[in-house]
């Protein structure tokens, strides 16, 4: 059913996580996104800005709601070659998070950096 | 041009696939190409056969299998989503022994790459969604 | 008892929390679920205007909301209490009658 | 104390439906009734018997049938709702003239008039949505 | 399947619209149930506050998306006995509008009232 | 051309429109549709920030949109252009991406 693209075209994708997992399903299902897309080789960046700072928070814990924990997985991200992982400054400090309370490594970059880095891509997916 | 469309919403409760479909009509009026409609999230609940709105209001999903049949438009279901949803083809049914379908015509299930691809494909992708 | 009144969105994300606030009657209650639950920690910029309406209202937090988005008690304003869902079913039997913010 | 329940988004794509069931069965536990479970808006969508979900994932529906068939719970979904959603029992599918039914065991498709009554006869209604 | 409500309760039901019209369903479906619940004989209120008042402002064209125009429909709610429509006024201020934009007869009350109104109600409806 | 920013939620509902523009670049657009169009009426305790907004972005919104709720050209902000969904497409291929802020 699944005919892979085998182009040679690489094109710059940008995944925006504005929102708060858990409450909504967008976080989980725009994470299953870029790993699937991960397979197509393409340039891949992930942008965590606003409430989205909190998917990568430590120590959630979901199954206290029986849902899965599927926070784990943004650290696996690196096997799958997707490394370009930005936080913005400004998103954490609005809610008295620094770089210590997130449970992957990333960039903490400033709102300045933000604007710029959406306008060098091909393709904005926002869920 | 040739335009992608995603569509994150079902039918009726939010205006996103009613945007989209009145987006991806304009696009084709305008001698433009529409690669791909791909509906994530709830945005698969716009696909299955069994509405049956009030005979005043419109009708979402005809409204998008008569646009697929007479513009030959690609209207693609996540699997994932649809599976989580209750979306059935006659493949999904047997795979997941399931006793119904009811997916409507001009909709296919596939997977998520589909979406990447037609990222990649398409000149532009515009989302609908909530 | 008065109203418990009912807030589950993010005040990041919207405006429901503060539009709530702003009708909550004296001595009522409000109860922070699902993605509402970060404006009971404390170092946020809404943790203010959580403590000013804490003069008028009584604050509740559901803790596996919480839980689940990484916080514990340890981060959350002193003017919450946190409460579990046997806790949340006693605050509605306690209170008239319930109003979600949607 | 007698206690309903309004659920208004359907299954995954918000945790209404997840923080209702969490709420009904600490209300069942903690002695009290539950009189209803009211399902409207997307809310319908949680009837469907035809979801997948990943097997490491909570079954939303599965959990909603089991509780009621434990409980003898009231599940309603509003047929307006599932009119305009594509949820359908057997006199739907008859009415309407639909090729198959997804409705799930344990829930029951009525009117409108069953939120209100549930209103006027619980002593609290409690509202979960998005 | 519908067994009608036949008991002698008469409870003050608060219907309270919050949302803006045509971008969600809510505001149609809410008013499907304030139609289907005047059968009931309740002491049933509507209120309008926040984006709720756009619902019941004048001259909306719902058909220019082919949606169904429902806005008629709040001026018939007099007919089904619904009475009490209330409207707060610093809601209609912040958007600019006054009570010549609303399409039907309302009380137009302050914030303060609106606080009050709120608790005598039993059940309070906001989707 | 640079990006194509879309708001369809009321700045009264959601902070959507507001975290769209504390990123949008200058030089880029922004178009209103859906539920977001009451931005751009005259008059809203949003106007303001919407005539600030103008001096760095180009402002469209959708006219059909409008027209649903009750709006016509004449109660809108000056530095609005009203585009029908034709006009949406061209807005698309002119710019170089579109970001839906939702």
């Amino acid at each position: 059913m699944e005919e892979e693209y085998a182009g040679d075209v690489v094109k710059r994708f940008l995944y925006v996580n504005r929102r708060m997992p858990h409450g909504t399903v967008y976080a989980l299902e725009s994470l299953e996104t870029v790993l699937i897309g991960a397979a197509f080789d393409q340039d891949v960046t992930m942008l965590f800005i606003d409430d989205g700072v909190y998917q990568i928070k430590k120590d959630q814990q979901p199954e206290s709601l029986e849902f899965k924990n599927f926070s784990k997985t943004y650290r696996a991200l690196e096997m799958y070659d997707v490394e370009k992982l930005f936080v913005e400054q400004e998103s954490l400090s609005e809610r008295g998070l620094s770089k210590d309370d997130l449970l992957v490594d990333v960039e903490i970059i400033s709102r300045e950096a933000v604007v710029d880095l959406m306008e060098k891509q091909d393709v904005v997916l926002s869920f | 041009m040739k335009i992608a469309v995603l569509v994150n919403e079902g039918p009726y409760q939010h205006q996103a696939s009613d945007s989209a479909y009145q987006f991806v009509k304009a696009t084709l009026e305008s001698g433009h190409e529409v690669s791909r409609v791909f509906f994530y999230h709830d945005g698969v609940n716009n696909g299955t056969r069994l509405t049956t709105p009030p005979q005043d209001d419109r009708h979402v999903q005809k409204r998008w299998t008569e646009l697929a049949a007479e513009k030959d438009l690609d209207l693609v279901l996540c699997v994932a989503a649809c599976q989580r949803r209750g979306l059935v083809d006659e493949g999904e049914m047997e795979r997941n022994k399931k006793d119904a379908n009811n997916i409507a015509d001009g909709f296919r299930i596939s997977g998520l790459g589909q979406l990447i691809e037609a990222g990649i494909v398409a000149d532009r992708l515009v989302t609908f969604g909530d | 008892m008065a109203t418990l009144n009912i807030v589950n969105k993010s005040p990041f994300e919207k405006l429901s929390l503060e539009q709530c606030l702003n009708r909550a009657a004296a001595g009522s209650s409000l109860l922070l679920t699902e993605d509402a639950v970060n404006a009971a920690v404390s170092g946020t910029a809404f943790a203010a205007r959580l403590s000013e309406a804490a003069k008028s209202l009584t604050l509740y937090v559901l803790q596996p909301d919480l839980a689940a988005r990484g916080f514990n008690d340890a981060t959350l304003l002193s003017e919450f209490t946190t409460v579990d869902y046997p806790g949340f079913v006693k605050l509605v039997t306690e209170h008239e009658r319930v109003h979600s913010w949607l």
